[in-house]
C-alpha cells in the first residue's frame, strides 16, 4: 500500500469524493489557483475547474452560510477555514442554522467545515485553536479529528457522505509529520468509531489528535518502568464511542483524559462524566485530566512548550494514577 | 438628446386581470390571515408572540409575484404576502403558530418560521447518481429562516449557488429588515453573492423601524438600497406600498438573475404599522407617521389600481374580500383540530436516520390561478 | 427590607453603578426610550441621557468590540444582548479579542455582557439558550448566573467592578416570577462563590439559574420520603468555586449534577471531572447527571416541557442516587 | 460658475523641509526595519511568519502623519511605516518579532501584533474619579490587534466612542486590507461609527491582493473607497504610493473626525510588492503588474518630491538612508540579546490581580522632531 503523508490523505480524499458525487464541492479561501494555506487543495483546481472550486472572500460566514443554501439545493459543500480557529466568525452559523435545521424542519445540512488545527508550531494564540468544545454543546453537529493518514482520508471521507453537518479538525502539526498505508481503493473510517492505538492493562489514556503520538511516546516509557498503558484515539469526537471508551476503562480501571485544549471546559469534562457515571463500578482511582494550561496559546515557543500537555507531564500523571 | 417619446414599457402593463385579482387575493388573504392570527393571538392560542405585516403586504406579494413558483424564497417575519403568492396553504400558517404536531416544523419552530421544501429538494439530496432533475416542477423552496437577522443572506446566496451547479433555472429571493441589514451576516453573504453572480433578489425593507429603533440609529444613509452600492450590483428604490411599482422593479432584477447576470437589491419604502409584535404598543412611533401612512395603505390603493383598469368592480372586490375572510378562518379551524405535537418525539430528528416524520407538502393555487 | 422582583434588581443594579461610576455606560438593541425588551433598562435613559444610554444597530459584533475598544480607553461598558442566543454572533469577538487581550497585552477589558436566557416560556430554538458551555473552555473570561434577585443584583455590580469581561447571564424565566429582599444599600456578591440553597446530607445537587427552583422543589418533595438533598446555587460558572463544592460532596457523597442546557458538551461534565478527580474518595456512587435532552429547544410547549429536566426526573434521578 | 483661478490649497503644501524630512525617515526605516527582519527571519530568529510592507509604506506613514501623536492607531499587518510615524521604538518590533519576553506582548502575541499602550490609559483604568484626565500626553495609543480580520474596526469605533466619553481629543485610524473588508465585523464596525458619528478615519489598502486572492474575487465593486457608501460617510480614493497625497486626504478625514463630524474612510490604491509572507512566492500575482508597481515606489517617489521641494539634496537622502539602515541594525542587535520569555510565567496574567509584568512602555521621536 502506497505510503502518504496525512496532508495528501486529505488531498486524495477530496480529489476522490469530488470524482464520486459531481454535488461536492469546496469553497474557502486561497484554496484555487494557490492551493490553499497549506496546499491540501493543490491540484483540485485544475482537475475540477473553479465552479467547484470557489475561491471566497475573507467571509467565513458567507462560505458556511451560502455552503448550507448549497446543501439545501442538493450540493455537498465542503468547506475550508484557513485557521479553524476563524470557524469562531462563523459559529453562529454552524450553532444555529446548520446544527438545528433536521431537527426544526427535517431538511438535513449535508457539509463539511475542515480546517488546520492544533497548536506546537509557534502559531500563538490565534493560530493554534483546538475548538472541540465550543461546539459540544449544540446538538446537530459532529466533530471528528484523525491522527493517522489512513483516518484522515476515511474521515473526511465518511464526513463528506454523512448527511449531517460535520466539522473536520485536521491537526496542522500532523500535516507533513505523520505518514502511513493508505489504501488508493474506496473505503471510509465510520464517524464514531475510537481506535485502539495501544493494548495495555494499567490504565487507559485516552486522547486524539496530536496528543495520540503523545501518548504513545508516554506509554512507551511507562512500559520501560513496567506500567502498560492502553491508548485510545478517540477520533469521532462527536458522537463520542462510548463503547469502546467504557470497554476499556472497565479492563484498566484507571483513567487518564488527555486532550490539547485548554483544561477548564475541554471535553475531558464530557469524557470524565460519562466514564464516572456508566464506569464508576470500575475505577480504582480518581479520572484524571491532562490538558493545556488554562491561558490562550503563547507564542514564543519557550511559552508554548511550557503550555502544551508535554510527554513527560503525561508520564508522570500516569504514575501518580497506577499508583493510587 | 431627444425626449423619450413614449413611457417606458413597465411589466406590469401586460398583467392581465385574473393576475391582478390574484394578486390583490394575496395581499388580502395575508391581511385576513393575520387579522385571525390577532384572534387566535388573544385567546392564548398563538404560541409566542404575534408579529406581523400590516401595512407591508403590498411590498411582498409585489415582489414575490415577480418569480415563477419554482423559485426559491426566504421570508422573514414581514412576509406573509410573500408567502401567499408562492402558494403557502395557510392552514400550514395556522398550524405553524399554534406549534402543531402537523406543521411542517412539527411544533419545533418559532411560529413565523415557516419551511416548505418540495419533495424535488429531497430527491437532491438523495440521489447521488440521477443526473440533473428537470426543471418542471411546480413548487417553490421555502427555506425556513432562524431568528439570527441576515442569517438568511448568506443562505440565500448559496441556494442561488447550489441550484445553478444542479443546472436548475432558480432564482432565489429574501427579505430582509432595515434594521438586519447592519448584521456582519447580511454584509458578508451579499458581497460574496455579488462576487459570484448569484442569481439573488434581495428586498429590503424600509419600515421606519427595528423593533424600536428608527433607520436613523441603524444607518446612516437615507437610501437604504443604497446598502448595495458597496457591493457594485444593480440597486433601486420603489414606494413599498405600490404593488405595481413593487413588481415591475422586482420583476427586472429577477429577469436579470435569471437572466445570470447576477444579484441585485431592491429598497421597499413603507411603514409597519403597529409595533414589532403584538406585545409592543409603538409608543416610540410619532402619530403623524401612522397617520400619514394610513392614507398610503397598499391594498386600498390597489383595489383603487383594479378598478381603474378594470381588472374588477368594487362588488368583486367585496366578493374577494369575503373570500379571503372566510377562507383564513375556515382553515384556522381546520388547524385548531390538530394535535398538538407527541411529547415523545422530543428528541427524534436531531441526527440523520432518525427522521421519524417527513414534513407534510401541500402547495396551493389561488382561485385566480390560470396556466399563464 | 424592600422586596423587588429579579429583573428589577438588575435594573437598580445598572442605575446604582451609572451613579456609583461615570465610567459606566449601556449599550445594546432598543434599550433606550423603548427600555429594553424585557424592560430592563427602563427609565435609564431619562436617567442618563442618550451618551450613556446608546441603541445600536443589529450588530452584536459591533457592540460587543465597541465595547472593548471603549474600555481601552478607561470606560465601563455593559452590553445586553437582546436574547442572549444572539452571543453567538459575537463569539468571536468575546473569545478572541476580549478574553485574551489582558494575557497577550496586559490591557484588561472590564466589559460586561448581559442579556436573557433560558426556556421555560416557549421562546423556541433560538429564544431559550443557556450557553455557558460555549464559552468555559476560553480562558480569560468569567461566567455567572444568579438566581435569586439579591444576587442578580449583587452580581451585576460585582461583575461591572471587575477588571476583566463578564458574561452575565440572567433567567428570563425568572425575571417576574422570583422577588426577594434586596438591600437598597451598596453590595456585591463576589464572583466566584456558590451558595449553599438547602443543607442536606444524602445528596448534593449542584445546580444554577432556573434550575436552583426545580431542585429546591424537588428537595422538598425528597424530604417527604425521608431523602435530604443539598442544593447548591452556584452563581458563578467561571470562575467556579471548588471549595463549596467538594465541601458539600465530601458531606454527602452523591452528587446530581442539575443544568438547563443540554447534556453532552454541557457544564456538568466540568463539574464531573473536577469532584471525579477532586473528591473520589467520598462518592459512594456515580455522579449523575440531569440536564435537557440532547436537541435544540423545541418551540411546543408539549415538547419543550418534555425537554427541560423537570422535578420528576430531578426526583427519580435522586432516588436511584441514594439507593445505588 | 467662474473657473477657480488658483489651485485649491493642500495641507501638504504647508509642510516644512524638516516634516517631510520626517516622514522620509518613517518611511525608510519601516523599509529597513523589515529588510532586517528578513534577515532575522533567514537566521530563524524570527518566530512564525514574516509578512512585509515593501511598496506600502508610503500610504501607511501618510495617514499616519495627519494624526497628532496622541491619537490612537490600529494597524494591521502591512502598517510598519504608520508604526513607525507613530513613535514604536524599532526595537520593540525586533523585540516581538523574536518572541522576546521584554517584547510588550511578552512573547505571547503573534510577532506583528505590537500593543502599545500609554500610561494614561492605565490611569483612566484604574481610578474612577480621578475627574476627566488633560489631554496634553504627547503619547498614542496603539491598540494590540488580533487575527480575526476586521475585528479591530469595531474596537477602533469603540476607542473613538469612549475616548469622546472621557472627553478626550482623540482620534482613531484604522487600516484595513481589501480581503479584510469583506468581514462582517468591518461591516457592522463601520455602520455603527457611521450612526455614531465617531471619531473615526478607516484606511481601506487596495493591494490586489488578499493572500492569493485577487480583488475581483474579493468585491465587485472597483474602487474599495466605495465599500463606505453603505454606510453614509464621506470617502476617497487616492494613490497610496504618493505620499503627500495621501496626507492631504487623511489629514481632510482627520480634521473632520476631530471636529466632531464623524467617521470615514480613504481607499489607497497601492500594491503589495512580496508575497502574502515570506513563504509565499506569490507565483499568482501577473508579472507585469510587478513591473509596473515597481516604478511607482513610493520611497524613491518621495524622495524625488523632496528634493523638487528643496527639502533635501541627494546626498543628504543617502544619509538618511544610511542613519535608518544602521538604526534598524543596531536595534535588532540590542534586541537580540534579550531573553526569552520565562516558561514559569505562561499561565500567569490571565485574569486581573494575576499580572506579573506591566508592559514597558517607551515611544520615541524621530530625529526630525521638533515641538510643530
Ligand atoms: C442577530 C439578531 N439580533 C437581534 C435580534 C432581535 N430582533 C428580532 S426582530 C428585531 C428587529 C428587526 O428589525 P428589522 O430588521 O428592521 O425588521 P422589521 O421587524 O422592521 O421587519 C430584533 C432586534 C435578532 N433576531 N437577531
Ligand atoms: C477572519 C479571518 N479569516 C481569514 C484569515 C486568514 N488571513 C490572514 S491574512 C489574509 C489575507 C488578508 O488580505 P487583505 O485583507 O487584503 O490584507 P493584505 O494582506 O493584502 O494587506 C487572510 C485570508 C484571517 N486572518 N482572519
Ligand atoms: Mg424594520
Ligand atoms: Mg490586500
Amino acid at each position: 500500500m502506497p505510503v502518504v503523508t496525512y496532508l495528501e490523505a486529505i488531498r486524495q480524499a477530496l480529489f476522490d469524493e469530488m470524482a464520486r458525487d459531481e454535488r461536492v464541492f469546496v469553497m474557502g479561501e486561497d484554496i484555487g489557483a494557490y492551493g490553499g494555506a497549506f496546499k491540501v487543495t493543490e491540484g483540485l483546481i485544475e482537475a475540477y475547474g473553479d465552479k467547484r472550486v470557489i475561491d471566497a472572500p475573507i467571509s467565513e460566514q458567507a462560505i458556511v452560510g451560502s455552503a448550507i443554501g448549497a446543501s439545501y439545493m442538493g450540493m455537498r459543500p465542503v468547506c475550508e477555514i484557513q485557521f479553524i480557529d476563524f470557524i469562531a466568525c462563523c459559529f453562529d452559523m454552524l450553532t444555529n442554522f446548520a446544527a438545528t435545521s433536521r431537527y426544526r424542519n427535517g431538511v438535513g445540512v449535508p457539509i463539511v467545515v475542515r480546517g488546520p488545527c492544533g497548536g506546537g508550531v509557534g502559531g500563538g494564540p490565534f493560530h493554534s485553536l483546538n475548538p472541540e468544545a465550543f461546539f459540544l454543546n449544540t446538538p446537530g453537529l459532529k466533530m471528528v479529528e484523525p491522527s493517522t493518514a489512513y483516518d484522515a482520508k476515511g474521515l473526511l471521507k465518511a464526513a463528506i457522505r454523512d448527511d449531517d453537518p460535520v466539522l473536520y479538525f485536521e491537526h496542522k502539526f500532523l500535516y507533513r509529520r505523520i505518514k502511513d498505508e493508505v489504501p488508493d481503493d474506496d473505503y471510509i473510517v465510520p464517524i464514531g468509531k475510537a481506535a485502539v492505538r495501544r493494548e495495555g492493562t494499567d490504565l487507559s489514556i485516552i486522547t486524539f489528535g496530536a496528543m495520540v503520538y503523545t501518548a504513545l511516546e508516554a506509554a512507551g516509557t511507562l512500559a520501560e518502568q513496567g506500567v502498560e498503558a492502553e491508548v485510545i484515539d478517540l477520533r469521532s469526537l462527536a458522537p463520542l464511542d462510548r463503547d469502546t471508551i467504557l470497554d476499556s476503562v472497565a479492563k484498566t480501571s484507571r483513567v487518564l483524559l488527555l486532550h490539547e485544549a485548554t483544561l477548564t471546559g475541554g471535553i475531558g469534562g464530557e469524557l470524565a462524566a460519562i466514564i464516572g457515571e456508566h464506569a464508576f463500578g470500575y475505577l480504582d482511582a480518581p479520572i484524571m485530566r491532562l490538558a493545556s494550561l488554562d491561558a490562550p496559546v503563547p507564542y514564543a515557543p519557550s511559552l508554548e512548550t511550557a503550555f502544551l500537555p508535554g510527554v513527560t507531564r503525561v508520564v508522570e500523571a500516569a504514575k501518580k494514577l497506577v499508583q493510587y | 438628446m431627444a425626449k423619450a417619446s413614449k413611457k417606458p414599457e413597465k411589466a406590469s402593463d401586460s398583467l392581465a386581470s385574473n393576475q391582478l385579482l390574484e394578486m390583490y387575493w394575496f395581499g388580502r388573504l395575508a391581511r385576513e390571515i393575520e387579522e385571525r392570527l390577532v384572534i387566535l393571538f388573544r385567546q392564548s392560542k398563538v404560541i409566542g408572540g404575534l408579529y406581523r405585516s400590516l401595512g407591508q403586504e403590498g411590498e411582498s406579494v409585489g415582489t414575490a409575484y415577480a418569480l415563477k413558483k419554482s423559485d426559491a424564497v426566504l421570508p422573514l417575519i414581514r412576509n406573509m404576502g410573500a408567502l401567499m403568492t408562492m402558494g403557502i396553504r395557510p392552514r400550514e400558517i395556522f398550524l405553524q403558530y399554534m406549534a402543531k404536531g402537523e406543521s411542517n416544523t412539527r411544533g419545533r419552530d418559532l411560529n413565523i418560521h415557516i419551511v416548505h421544501m418540495p419533495a424535488w429538494t429531497r430527491d437532491l439530496a438523495l440521489t447521488a447518481d440521477q443526473g440533473r432533475p428537470g426543471v418542471d416542477h411546480d413548487e417553490p423552496v421555502v427555506v425556513g429562516p432562524i431568528s439570527m437577522l441576515g442569517d438568511s443572506i448568506p443562505v440565500a446566496a448559496g441556494i442561488g449557488m447550489g441550484a445553478r451547479m444542479r443546472g436548475r433555472d432558480l432564482v432565489s429571493m429574501a427579505w430582509i429588515g432595515d434594521g438586519a441589514t447592519s448584521t456582519g451576516a447580511f454584509h458578508e453573504g451579499l458581497n460574496f453573492a455579488a462576487v459570484q453572480k448569484a442569481p439573488l433578489v434581495v428586498v429590503a425593507e424600509d419600515n421606519k423601524f427595528a423593533y424600536s429603533t428608527p433607520i436613523s440609529k441603524q444607518m446612516a444613509i437615507k437610501r437604504i438600497d443604497e446598502r448595495a452600492a458597496a457591493y457594485g450590483i444593480p440597486h433601486e428604490m420603489v414606494d413599498g406600498n405600490d404593488i405595481l411599482a413593487v413588481y415591475d422593479v422586482a420583476k427586472r432584477m429577477v429577469d436579470r438573475a435569471r437572466a445570470g447576470e447576477g444579484a441585485s437589491l431592491i429598497g421597499v419604502d413603507t411603514m409597519r404599522m403597529q409595533g414589532h409584535a403584538q406585545h409592543d404598543d409603538a409608543r416610540y412611533v410619532p402619530k403623524t407617521l401612522v397617520e400619514e401612512w394610513q392614507k398610503k395603505d397598499p391594498l386600498t390603493l390597489f383595489a383603487k389600481t383594479l378598478m381603474d383598469r378594470g381588472a374588477a368592480n368594487e362588488k368583486r372586490i367585496t366578493e374577494v374580500d369575503r373570500m379571503a375572510k372566510s377562507y383564513a378562518a375556515e382553515e384556522a379551524d381546520a388547524a385548531e383540530q390538530s394535535p398538538m405535537p407527541d411529547p415523545a418525539t422530543v428528541a427524534r430528528g436531531v441526527y440523520a436516520g432518525d427522521d421519524y416524520a417527513e414534513p407534510t407538502l401541500e402547495f396551493v393555487k389561488s382561485p385566480f390561478w390560470e396556466k399563464q
